[in-house]
Parts: structure tokens; sequence; C-alpha cells
């Protein structure tokens, strides 16, 4: 019979340059590799999520992936409405039977990007940008912190949020300014963690001759030269592949906790910044991961704080 | 264009509103170097008529010649190369403008404003002395009484170079000798040539100044006449199709007690100016008391702190012998519900809500009153029935309560104000300015309404800047000049050059 | 010298920040003085800064786009003028229907055109307006106060910031001391006048709104092709409003407008850079009410100095003489 | 703001359901066509957007539930606006006094939810109106007093709202042990009825705060054109020097009225808080709040023509989620396209038709007069 997989953006949109654009990248390759559509929706209103996913098991959804960890409650009530179809959650726990809850160790990423900044840094100063205060921002911003505190004790990081409304999240012009005012008082690698907004952060950077750090998606090819690097959350593998096992049937419920080990964050090396990475820089940087992985280094969650 | 061709003739002109048609078959011939007087009831049509040869309407049918030769007058523009220069009803001056700048609105002379504004400074300080129209060119005309806007606009039409004039209403807010001043002025342009169109309601002015007067009655021209051949009552039989009385008729007066009075009472505005000094006065019941004045010299602030919309500085107010300056009833609502009546000097500012109906504006200041409400709800067929009740007495026209103020002709939105004060029955009645703007046929049916509530024993104050007006009406009359009381005196003895010496500040007794 | 320096760096940022609001402003100065409200300016300004990416990215020159821009938001301009002169439409509901509009067209046009999933493609040397460098800039930098000042300050900005610069004056020219401004300033204030002194009222009222798009299209270009480097959905994220704050606060007068965007852009740059600071006694304040600080500040000033704004008396009223 | 266009004029003899239903339809159908080029030209059939459109908005039970519950929060923000405007005030931040609003219901739900249903309901309402009411009264203290301009001060206070509302639920009311920024859930018995619990109906997020709305437009009728205040709040906005001269306080007024604004925005947060979520969140507000001055201008101040219009925008809400799900091309951007050129149309331009309609009808009854 017909598979039919689902994918619901949230409010960012699957264009946002980051998150949602991931999942939006993911299900486009499942696509590829397999020739199936999928239904897909962004979310523009708070209840339109819960909304979606009724529409997409009405419409007999084999397996309905909601993007971001404000779907959490849509997605419980959504599934325990429908207990028969398959829920994919990325960012958030949902315990249910039918539910599957991905999410990323997004701190343990950010601690390597964070060791390269602050190892990359002449001044010893190096910034942080976040899109809005919130737990999930914090816990990138925490990560990045003790990472660079791990590669130079003495290191000052920066951090600002952009603002408080979903403006935040698309506000490029304010992202420069932020960068630049990171720049002003000394920093001179900033990282990003702020959907569209960030663009404005890189193009500052570039701008200004200093170094940025991309997230969620390889933005490396932004700006080579620039972009130190970025740390990856393959929110894409995750989509692609709750869509294949679903559609192989080996899809599981339960919680999926992708970390460094199982390559569901890290940092992105490529032709386009493979020359601002030191072979020093990569070793000490490889370390850290081996360190993170066996346990060494113990990385703080914000979310489990 | 021969030189026996009257200035300005119109031929069969017809304009409708909608439904309302406003000139009916308008034939009229104005002769060049004439003073041609206009009147009519309000909503005659006149301004509307004047307001097509100026081309602010268009007319819907009809010709318009200018020196003899049709004229497509479809704008202002037009009119103004014509040499057709207008004075509104209300004048069309930029408050937040200097005189100058209002002057070469339109005519600015080059995109830079400089050198337009240097050759207009010229130019208008030989029309000033030509015409003795004396203005501060650097004024800004929202800081400018009344008569000196009206200068200002004359002078708009000047430098336009208008040949012909037309003034709607000129002497409707001017005191006498600001409206002799105008009259000497019109007398100028006439010898210099110029044809001048007058419109307005007072008939007085026709006799004096017009050569020629048309009479216009419900859109259309009943009657063109020289005026020399005709005097105020035909032209009033003419106007309102019945005889009228021009003069108040009225007994003595009986004065009773002191209703309200002030004592030593001063007013500072927000800027610290003295406006009211050291005033005193009893209004008495069956009495009329009149505020003679050139406005402007405290009338208004006065009549605010009677009506209990601004508190005086310094002094006390006294109602029915009880101090209440510094009492919690001192206020517009409290005032009323004790038995005052207020009818503002400018209806439209502040007399009515003008985008209200008829009825709604029937209980503005009385809306707390118990025969309007049923418990916490507004009795809306209590305030129609009410409304009904004062448009039938007051005569107002249209008949319609629903139909918004705004609707109403100046005449008859001045009687839905005087019906809503007086038919309170308020042992007290503030009038300003009570027959601004109206015609004589209202004039006369408000008059007699003020003495039939003096004669019922009410105390009532009015104030006006007609000097006929108050001495005909008031039986004692206060002169105010520069926020001081000059001089008290009996209507009886009042004249009017007496009055007039003592508007421009001239103590009684003291003859100049 | 340190806290010299963070001074003029906190002024260097505000002019970079104020420039938007200081063009989207004047926009609605002309706008407002001739009597019609300006709501749109958002969406002209959005609209405008896509046409310049999108025109940029295409041919290559920024300049061809900030003409782009300029004609998108002339256009816009002409719309709202058609609703509200034309029509008589209501003011307010024509600019947030332009706003609307906006919002949903550039990334729908963005993304059938780009592929990028609503955005431009990033631009790149000559398609973007780049920083020039004022003369002897480098030469005098050392020079304590006065050259630090002209090095940091002054020199170093793109010319649009120039542009906005020199928008002021030239505005405050146009709307003081020329035919034009005269009679702007005239049908804001009574239309009426306007029309019995021989002018066309709604001629006049077009023209200025056609200076309101103008003005706002090189504020909306400054966004994606100079301070920015491409066209991103929503980017305005809220200048139009705040400039028309500012414009209200600058009691609808070039001068003071300016200085009110001035403080906006101010109070922005110094938010950026108190988030996380340890302030004397208080200690570090959550960073949302940091974030609020200009807002609170706005208020703040409003209702202790500012006193009352008197608006363009005929504002927001369609001119109807008959019917 | 009020309707000039009536000001000088006389009173058209065209009947009355040309101007209240035929023009608004042209208006309506003008909308649609120009939508339906631009759908044309991105590569979908036109009259299928327009019938998912319709179908999607009220064509089964489910739909129209979103629908009406959409339309729920348009009449609270809608009628929020226009008694501002009746009063002569521009609210621009109908959006900040609803998130206001809603932390007042969460607060409430959240810390009394020991008392019952009956208790916690009525006092959860209260305190949006209170919050709400306070956000609105601060704006218009300052300008009935020290005259700061409304729609700046409104405007900054929406950004305050947020910046508030942010820190709370990030730094103290966010959930023991959650990880996103909203309140744990409240207590059941504090849910508002859904419209699916006592009625045969699907799942929906219509409560009965519709009812309560329906129930303000009747009460907002009453209040504005049947009792004192209403009176008083339009002669205020109105004429503020017949306002003084008739002993009516202005600052009383603008006071008033903008509490009363601020309160029926708050109301968005009963919806939304404890209607539908359940616990207090981010972004409940969605932009009601600014859509809300639209609704009210469209719907000219009027409660009935705000019923429509939040009828309007709400089934262009649902309708238009049901396009962008099923239309290959659509997508939200596009959707926000047609909402904005429908307003355009019937609002912007909405005498644009009018006087040709008109005329054509004034002839026919005139010359139909002339025969009789
Ligand atoms: N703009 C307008 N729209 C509709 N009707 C109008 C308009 N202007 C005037 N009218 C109507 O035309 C008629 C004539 O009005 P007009 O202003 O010419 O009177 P008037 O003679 O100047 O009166 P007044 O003495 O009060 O100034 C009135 O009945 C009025 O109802
Ligand atoms: N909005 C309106 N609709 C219809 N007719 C109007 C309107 N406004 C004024 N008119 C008519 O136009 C005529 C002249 O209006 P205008 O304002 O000149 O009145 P007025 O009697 O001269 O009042 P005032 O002396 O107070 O200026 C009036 O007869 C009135 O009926
Ligand atoms: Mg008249
Ligand atoms: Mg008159």
């Amino acid at each position: 019979e017909d598979f039919k997989p689902a994918i619901i953006f949230d409010m960012g949109g699957k264009f946002d340059k980051s998150f949602n654009e991931a999942g939006y990248n993911g299900a486009e390759a499942f696509k590829k590799e397999t020739g199936i559509e999928y239904m897909e929706f962004e979310v523009t209103q708070v209840s339109q999520r819960e909304q979606a996913m009724k529409r997409m098991a009405r419409k007999d959804a084999s397996i309905i992936v909601a993007m971001g960890f404000a779907q959490a409650n849509a997605v419980e009530k959504a599934a325990k409405a429908n207990p028969d179809k398959k829920f994919t959650i990325i960012d958030m726990v949902v315990d249910l039977p039918n539910v599957q809850s991905i999410i990323f160790k997004e701190h343990e990423g950010s601690f390597l990007v964070g060791m390269a900044a602050a190892m990359k840094s002449q001044t010893g100063k190096v910034g942080f940008i976040g899109g809005m205060d919130i737990p999930l921002i914090r816990k990138f911003a925490l990560g990045y912190e003790e990472g660079a505190k791990y590669a130079n004790k003495d290191v000052e990081v920066f951090q600002n949020m952009t603002g408080t409304t979903p403006a935040a999240w698309n506000d490029p012009t304010k992202g420069g300014e932020l960068a630049k005012s990171q720049f002003d008082r000394g920093a001179d690698v900033v990282f990003a963690a702020a959907g569209g907004t960030g663009t404005g952060v890189y193009q500052a950077a570039k701008d200004n001759g200093k170094f940025a750090i991309g997230v969620d998606s390889n933005q490396n090819y932004l700006h080579p030269g620039t972009m130190l690097t970025s740390m990856t959350k393959r929110v894409d593998v995750a989509v692609q592949e709750a869509f294949m096992s679903a559609k192989d049937g080996t899809w599981q419920p339960g919680i999926k906790v992708l970390g460094l080990k199982e390559e569901g964050v890290g940092f992105a090396v490529d032709e386009h910044n493979k020359d601002l990475i030191t072979p020093e820089m990569t070793a000490k940087l490889e370390q850290a991961r081996a360190d993170i992985i066996a346990g060494k280094i113990k990385v703080t969650d914000y979310m489990s704080k | 264009m021969t030189t026996s061709s009257p200035a300005l003739e119109l031929r069969r002109v017809n304009k409708w509103f909608g439904a309302v048609h406003a000139n009916k078959d308008i034939s009229l011939s104005v002769g060049r170097g004439t003073i041609h007087g206009i009147i009519g009831e309000n909503g005659a049509g006149k301004s509307t008529l004047m307001s097509i040869v100026y081309g602010f309407y268009q007319a819907d049918e009809g010709e318009i010649l200018v020196n003899g030769s049709p004229y497509q007058i479809d704008n202002p523009q037009a009119s103004i190369a014509a040499g057709i220069g207008m004075v509104h009803q209300h004048f069309m001056l930029v408050d937040t403008f200097t005189v100058l700048e209002n002057i070469i609105l339109g005519v600015e002379g080059s995109a830079r404003l400089a050198g337009g504004l240097e050759h207009a400074r010229a130019e208008l300080a030989r029309l000033e002395k030509e015409y003795s129209l004396e203005v501060d060119v650097d004024a800004v005309v929202g800081d400018l009484p009344v008569g000196i806007r009206q200068r200002v606009e004359i002078l708009k039409a000047l430098y336009r170079g208008a040949e012909i004039l037309i003034l709607d209403e000129p002497t409707g807010v001017l005191t006498p000798q600001e409206a002799d001043h105008l009259f000497r002025i019109l007398n100028t342009l006439r010898e210099q040539g110029k044809t001048v169109i007058l419109i307005t309601h007072k008939l007085r002015e026709i006799m004096a100044i017009t050569d020629n007067v048309s009479v216009m009655r419900r859109g259309e021209m009943v009657a063109h006449v020289a005026t020399k051949d005709t005097d105020r009552e035909k032209l009033a039989e003419l106007m309102v199709g019945r005889s009228v009385l021009l003069r108040v008729e009225k007994d003595d007066a009986q004065p009773a007690e002191t209703v309200m009075s002030m004592r030593h009472v001063r007013y500072l505005d927000r800027d610290g100016v003295s406006r009211l000094k050291d005033i005193n006065l009893d209004i008495k019941a069956g009495e009329i008391l009149g505020i003679a004045g050139v406005s402007g010299n405290g009338q208004s602030e006065l009549m605010e702190i009677l009506g209990g919309t601004l508190r005086p500085s310094e002094g006390q107010i006294i109602y029915k012998g009880e101090d209440i300056t510094n009492s919690a009833n001192f206020n517009a609502r409290d005032l009323r519900k004790i038995g005052l009546g207020h009818v503002p000097e400018d209806r439209h500012r502040s007399g009515l809500v003008l985008s209200f109906s008829a009825y709604e504006n029937t209980i503005l200041g009385y809306h707390d009153r118990p025969e309007y409400n049923k418990g916490t709800t507004l009795d809306n067929s209590s305030m129609i029935a009410h409304c009904e009740k004062h448009i039938e007495k007051f005569d107002v026209r249209p008949t319609d309560p629903t139909l918004k103020a705004s609707g109403f002709s100046g005449g008859n939105q001045q009687k839905l104000v005087l019906a809503r004060e007086m038919e309170q029955d308020p042992d007290i009645l503030l009038v300003g300015q009570p027959t601004r703007g109206v015609d004589i046929g209202a004039i006369e049916f408000i008059h007699q309404q003020l003495i039939q509530m003096r004669d019922a024993g009410k105390a009532i104050l009015v104030v006006s800047v007609e000097i006929d007006e108050v001495m005909s009406l008031a039986d004692r009359i206060a002169v105010m000049f520069d926020g001081a009381i000059v001089g008290e005196l009996d209507a009886k003895d009042a004249t009017e050059t007496k009055l007039g010496l003592m508007m421009a500040g001239v103590k009684e007794g003291v003859e100049a | 010298m340190e806290y010299f320096e963070i001074f003029v760096l906190l002024m260097d940022a505000t002019l970079r920040v104020a420039t938007p609001l200081v063009l989207a402003a004047m926009a609605g100065m002309f706008s407002e003085r001739s009597g019609i409200v300006d709501i749109g300016l958002e969406g002209k300004m959005l609209g405008a800064a896509f046409a310049a990416a999108a025109v940029a990215y295409v041919t290559g020159s920024a300049w061809l786009g900030l003409l782009g821009g300029i004609a998108v938001s002339m256009a816009l301009s002409g719309l709202h003028a058609y609703a509200c002169v034309t029509h008589n439409g209501n003011q307010v509901v024509s600019g947030m229907a332009i706003n609307i509009v906006v919002a949903g067209l550039t990334p729908t046009l963005a993304f059938a055109w780009f592929r990028q999933g609503g955005q431009t493609p990033a631009l790149t040397g000559d398609d973007r307006f780049s920083s020039l460098t004022l003369p002897f800039a480098e030469a005098v930098r050392d020079i304590p106060v006065i050259g630090y000042t002209y090095a940091e300050l002054i020199s170093g900005h793109n010319i649009l910031v120039y542009i906005a610069a020199a928008a002021v004056p030239i505005c405050a020219y146009i709307l003081y001391r020329t035919r034009f401004g005269l009679r702007v300033r005239a049908v804001g204030e009574n239309p009426h006048a306007v029309d019995t002194a021989g002018i066309v009222v709604s001629h006049l009222r077009y023209q200025a709104l056609m200076v309101t798009g103008f003005l706002c299209g090189i504020a909306g270009s400054y966004l994606s092709t100079a301070h920015g480097a491409a066209f991103i959905r929503d980017m305005t994220a809220g200048k139009g409003y705040l400039a028309l704050a500012a414009l209200i606060f600058g009691k609808w007068r070039p001068v003071p407008t300016m200085f009110a965007c001035l403080l906006f852009a101010f109070t922005d740059a110094l938010q950026a850079r108190l988030q996380g600071v340890d302030l004397p006694l208080v200690g570090a304040i959550p960073v949302q009410f940091i974030q609020a600080l200009p807002y609170v500040l706005t208020v703040l000033l409003l209702a202790g100095f500012v006193g009352k704004a008197i608006p363009p008396k005929a504002i927001g009223e369609p001119y109807i003489k008959e019917r | 703001m009020s309707d000039t266009s009536v000001k000088f004029g006389s009173p058209a003899k065209v009947p009355a359901w040309v101007n209240l239903v035929l023009v608004p339809l042209v208006n309506l159908l003008a909308a649609f066509l120009l939508s339906g080029v631009v759908i044309l030209i991105i590569g979908d059939n036109p009259l299928q957007a327009m019938e998912v459109l319709i179908y999607g908005a009220f064509g089964y039970e489910e739909a129209l539930g979103y629908t009406l519950y959409y339309t729920t929060n348009f009449i609270f923000t809608g009628l929020a606006v226009a008694i501002a405007f009746h009063c002569g005030l521009f609210n621009i931040g109908a959006e900040g006094q609803a998130m206001i609003g809603g932390l007042g219901v969460g607060l409430v739900a959240l810390y009394l939810d020991v008392l019952p249903f009956a208790l916690v309901v009525p006092i959860a309402i209260l305190a949006a109106a209170l919050f709400g009411g306070f956000w609105a009264a601060v704006p218009a203290y300052l300008q009935a007093k020290r005259g700061s301009h409304i729609v700046i001060t409104t405007i900054m206070f929406n950004f305050i709202a947020a910046s508030v509302l942010t820190y709370l639920l990030v730094e103290v009311l966010i959930a023991p042990g959650g990880q996103s920024p909203e309140s744990r859930e409240f207590a059941e018995h504090t849910w508002l009825p859904f419209f699916h619990n006592f009625l045969p109906l699907p799942e929906t997020p219509l409560n009965i705060s519709f009812i309560f709305a329906l129930l303000l437009c009747v009460g907002f009728y009453y209040l504005m054109w049947h009792t004192r205040w209403g009176y008083e709040i339009r002669v205020t906005g109105q004429n503020e020097t017949a306002a003084k001269y008739a002993g009516i306080s202005p600052a009383r007024n603008i006071i008033l009225a903008m509490i009363i604004s601020g309160a029926l925005a708050g109301f968005v947060g009963v919806n939304e808080i404890l209607g539908v979520h359940h616990r207090l969140i981010l972004e409940f507000t969605g932009g009601f709040g600014f859509v809300g001055i639209a609704v009210a201008l469209m719907g000219r101040n009027h409660p009935v023509g705000i019923f429509l219009a939040a009828l309007l925008f709400g089934a262009l809400y649902q309708g238009g989620s049901e396009l962008a799900f099923e239309m290959k091309n659509i997508n939200r951007e596009m959707v926000i396209v047609i909402q904005g050129l429908i307003i355009l149309f019937s609002g912007a331009l909405e005498h644009m038709f009018r006087p040709t309609i008109e005329n054509f009808f004034k002839k026919r009854s005139s010359s139909a007069a002339v025969e009789a």
C-alpha cells in the first residue's frame, strides 16, 4: 500500500536557513532517494500545529514528523487521538508508545565550536548571538562557553540575544549590529544560533574581517574564509532516517539522543574552511571529541542543570 | 469686452446637491465698480452660488460671463485667472502659517520660496498702504483675531489681482469697529474700480454700503433692487416671505434677587497671561445682563468660568447665595444640575457634536438626567420625543431628529442648542453670541424666546459682539475691555457711541 | 580614552542603525505633512529591500538595485495614494493592506525567482554598497579625539548613510523653503485653503506620496544592499513602525525627528552592549529587560519631556468637498 | 477614523442593501479576482483555490470550528480597537494587551487552581480584563495627563509586554524541569469547555469564549449607544471641547475607554490560554491584535460590522491554512498575499466601485420617480 510521510515545520518556516530548513532538506533527500512525495505544512499560528497533525492523520499519513520543541503539546494530543499513527518529534521528548522523540546534544557540538573559537581568537574574546533567550538557545550558549573556556580558560565570552518577539529570528540587521557590538568589544569569532538573524551576523563578520561559526546545517559555503566552521546538528539526517525507517518498518518509538557519538552533532570541515582550521586545532578538537564521547569531559546540559 | 458689459453675469445657473436643488435658475448681473449685496435666509443658496462663481463647486447648468465674455470656471484657478477673489464664510487660511505664507500660497512665483516671499512682502506693503489694510505679515495666522484674519483673506484676493471680490458673511464675526473698517476698505475698493459682492444677513449693512441688492429664497432669486429704492422692512419681507419685526419688543425688566455673581475674579491662562482682571458681576433674576465688547477681551473666559469649565485663579463665584468656588459642585455637570443653562459662543466647537444626530445632541450635558434614562440605559425614545418637541417649538428645519447635526444650517443648529438649554428651564442662562450667522427671521424668534424667559423670572447673561443685539436685548450692559469690566450702564442710557468708546477701553463717563 | 572609544563606537553603531529610520521617517514626514497617515512605511521598505537586492543581484550593480528599490517603493506609494486620495479610502487600512501584501509577496517572488527559500542570494562586491573611507581618514586616525572620531565615526560608512545624513537638511529645506514644501504643509493643515488657493489637492498629495516612496525606497535598499547583503523575509522587523513613532516623537519636524531616530538607534546600540554586563548597584539585569530598555526609555521621555505632539490638522481625513 | 464620507452631502437615495451587501460583495469579488490572477501566475487553478478556501473555512464541521475559533479572537481585538476609536484614540497595542491579559489568566489558572471551576474561571476572566486593562491604562493615563501620543506608547508597550512575558516564561513560570518557555499545564477543571464537549462536533479549539465574544458584541452595542458611559466616550472622541462644555471629562473617558479596550484585548488570553492551550505559552497572540485594527475599521466600529469582519478574517485564516495545505504551489506567503488583497479591496478601496454602483441605482430610482 501507499507510504505517505508527512512533516510539519514550525513558525520559522521551512526556509529559515537553519533548523526547519534542515528538516526540509532531509525530507527532500528522502524524496530524491525513494521518489516518494511527502505532505508538508508550515505553521503560522500556534493552534495550527495540532490541526495540521489531525489533517495529516486524516489523510492517512504513515508517519508525521513534527519539527521543534514547541510542537510537543500538539504531538502529545494528536498521538493520543491517533494511537495507530507514528509520530516523530525533533528536539523534544514526548513519552507515548507511538511517538519517537529525537533530541540532540547541542551542548556537545557547541562545546567543540566553542573550543575552535577560543583557539582561533587572537584577542581572547569570542561571542555568541542567540535568537531569543529561551532554554534551547541557552543550551547552545552554555556548551559554547564551556568549550571556549576549556580551550582557553582566560577567554572572555560575550553573549547577546536578539529580541523577545518572533521577529528576533528574522532580523539580520539586528544580528549584524549585535555582532559588530561584540567586535567593538574585542571579539573576533562569533557563533550565531539565531535562525535567519544569523545571516546578518555572518555578513558582519565578513565585512569586518572576523570569523563566524554557522549553526544547524553546514553554512561554511556562505562566506568561505569567514566561516570558521559550523556546528552541525543533523536534523536532516534525523528526518530522512525517520521517514526511511518508517518505510522499512524499522521505525521504533522511544527517545533517540543524538550526540557526538551518534554523529548527530559535530563541526563541519570542508573545502571552504579547511585552511582556517590548523592541524593543531584539528588535533585538539578530535581529542576533545573523543574525550566527550568517552565521558572524560563532561559538558553541562542546560536543560538538565 | 465692452465697457458697458457687467463685471459678472450669471445666466440660469442650477445646482443640485443630491436631491437638494440648492440653486434654481439663478440669473444675476453685477455692474463694474459697484457693491452688490446678496441676502437670503439660512440655506437659501447664497454660499453655494458664490462658490460656483469661484469655481469651488461646478454648476450643473448655466453660464457665467466675466466682463461680458463667457468663462469656463471649473476650478478656483480659472476664477483667479478671471480676476475673481473670494473671502469665504469660514476662512480658508492655514492657521499654522504666517500671514505672508498664507498670502503667497498658490502664487509663490518660483520653486524657491525666498524670492516669492520677498516679492510678496514688497507688494503687500503697497496694497496695505493703498487700501489701509494693516497687518503684521510675519504674524502666525492662528494667533490673530478674526478681524485681522479677514484682512488677510482680502489681501490674499487682492494679491492675486482680483477685480471682483466676493465676501461671504464677512461681518458675522466682526466687531462694529472692525466692520466699519471693513466697509471703509470696501469703499476704497469701489473707488478703485473694483467690484464687490457682499453676502450678509445684516440689512443695516446692505442699506449702508451696497449699490444694488439681490434677494434669494429657497434656492431662487426672488428680487433684484437698487438699494436706494428699498428699505430694511421691504428687504426683510422679500427674504422671509412675511413681514418681520426688526426691533425687540419688550416691557421693562423686573429685576429680582441675584442668582449668580462673581467677586474679584481673576484668571491667568496656562502661559500665565492675565485674561480676567478683578471681575465683579451680578446676574439677577428677571433681567438680561448684556456683556458687550470686542471679541477676545475676556468674554470667552468669563463664560467658561460661569459655565464651570474653567476655574478662576482668584476670587469667588457665588451661586444662589452660596460660595461655590471651592466646592466639588463647581463644574459644568453639577452646575447644570442646580439650574444653569449655557449656550456656548461657538456652536461648532463646543455646542454640538456635529457627527451625532440631532436627538443625541439634545441630551448633551444632560445625559444623566432621569428623563433620558431608564436605569443604566439611555432612553432613546424619550430623547427623540424631546428633540421633536424642541424642533417643533423652535421651528427647526428640517424636522428630522435623526438627521446629523452637521446637516442643519447654522441658524438651525443654533436653534437646536438654544432649545436644549432653554427647555431645561434653567434658573440662569448664559448665552454666547445668540444669533451669530443666523438669518433675521430666526433672530426675531430667538430674541423673543429670551425675553419670554426673562419675563418668567430667569436670570440671563448675553455675551455678544453685536452692539445692536446687546442694546436691544439687554436691560443692563457691562462692557469688557482687556479682561476687565470698564463700566456698567442701564440699557436705556446706552448709545452706540458710548458703548463703542467703552469697548475701546475708555472708562465710563470719561468723554474722549 | 577607553570610555571615549567605547562612546565613539557606540555612536558609530547608532549611525548605522539610525540610517533606515531617518530615511523612513523623512519619507513619512512628507506623507503625513500632506495629511495622509502612512503606516505603510514598513511595507514600502520591505518591498524596496527586496527589489533592490533582486535587481542588484541580477545586474551586479548596487546602484541599479537602489533604482529598483526606489521604483517599487514609489509604486506602492502610488497605490496608497490611489486608495486614499483618489478613492478616499481609509488610510490606516490601506497602509496595513500594503504591509501585508508586501510581506507575503516578497518571499513568494523571491522563491519563484531565486529558489533560495524566500531570500535573495547573498550580494558581494559591486552588488552592494560598501564602506567609503573618507580622505585622510587613516592618516589622522592617531590624532587623539578629533582624528579618531573622524576616522571611526565620520569615515567608513557606505554612501547611503551619508545620503541619509544629507536627507535631513535637504528635507528641511524642501519643506520650509520651497514652494512644494509650503504647499505640502498647507494641505496637511487645511486642504480647503489649498483648494481655494487654486491648487489641486489630489495632485499635491500624490506628489508628496511620491517623495515618500522615493525616500522609503532608499531606506529599504539600505537594509538589503548596504547594511545587510541580501533580502530576507520580514527583514524590516518593525522599523517602519519605529520610524513612524520617531516622526510623531519629533512632532513631524525634520530635525527633531532625526534626533528621535538617533535616540532609538542609540538605545538599541546601548542595549546590545549592556546585555550580560554587570551594572553598578543592580548587577546583571535579565536580558529581556535590557531589550525592553529602548521602549521604556521612549515612554519615559515622552511622558516626561516631550509634551503634546500636535499632528497636522487634516491628517487622516480624506478631502471631500462635495458629494 | 470616523466616517467622514457622509459629512457633507445629501443622503444618497439608494436601497440600503446596495451599500450593505452589494458593494462589499463586489469588493470581495475584486479581491478574489486579483488573487486569482496571482494564483494563475504561480501555476495553480484559481477556481479550485477559491473552492478550497471557502470549503476549508465553512465546508465541514471541523473547519467551521476553527473559523469560529479565530473569529473569537478577532471579535475581541476588533471591539478593543473600536472602542478606542470611538474615543478618538488609535490603540495599536491590542497585541501587547492581549499578551498581558493572557498572563493574568495564566497566573490565576496556575496559582488559584485550588478553587472550583465556578470560581476560578470568572476570576481568570476578570484577571484577563484587569491585566489587559492595566496595560492599556498606562498609555491612556500618559495620553490624558501628559499628552504622550498613544500610538507611540502603545507600540512601545507591545514590545515591553513581549519582554515581560518572555522573561516570566523563561525564568519564573517555566514548568519545573521543562525545556521550552511555557508553564505547566493547568489543572483540568480550570479549562473552558470546548464546543465538542457538549455538542456532537469534531474536536476543534472552539470553546465557550466564542459565546462570550458574541455576548460582548451585544454588550458593546448596548454600552456605546445605550448608556451614558458610551455616550460620554463617543462625545469625547468626536469633540473634546464639546465634552468639556457638557461636563464630560475627556481625561476620565480616555482612560476608561482604554481600560475597556485593553480588557477586551485581554480576552484573547481567555480564548487562547484558558480555552485552547491550557498553559501559558509565548506567541499565543499571533498578530490578532494588529488584525483587530483592520477588523474594527472594516466593521465601521460597529459590533455587527466587527462580527462580520471578524468572521471574514477567521475564514481567511482557517481557509488560508487549508489552502496552503491542499494546493501544491500555494504556501503560507501566498495566503498572506490573498489576505492582504482582501483588506486592500474591501477596506482601503471600498469606495472604488461604490459611486458607480450607487449611480446605477440612483438613476434607476430617479427615473422611476419621474415615471410615477
Ligand atoms: N456641500 C453640500 N452638500 C450638500 N448640500 C449642500 C452642500 N452645501 C450646501 N448644501 C445645501 O444647499 C442649500 C444651500 O446652502 P448654502 O450654503 O448656499 O446656503 P446659504 O444661503 O449660504 O446659507 P447661510 O445663510 O446659512 O450661509 C442648503 O439647503 C444646503 O442643504
Ligand atoms: N454636511 C452637510 N450636509 C448637508 N448640508 C450641509 C452640510 N453642512 C452644511 N450644509 C448646509 O450648507 C448650508 C450652509 O452651511 P454653512 O456651514 O455655511 O451654514 P451657516 O448657516 O452659514 O452656518 P454658520 O453661520 O455657522 O457658518 C447650510 O444651509 C447647511 O444646511
Ligand atoms: Mg452661507
Ligand atoms: Mg451662515
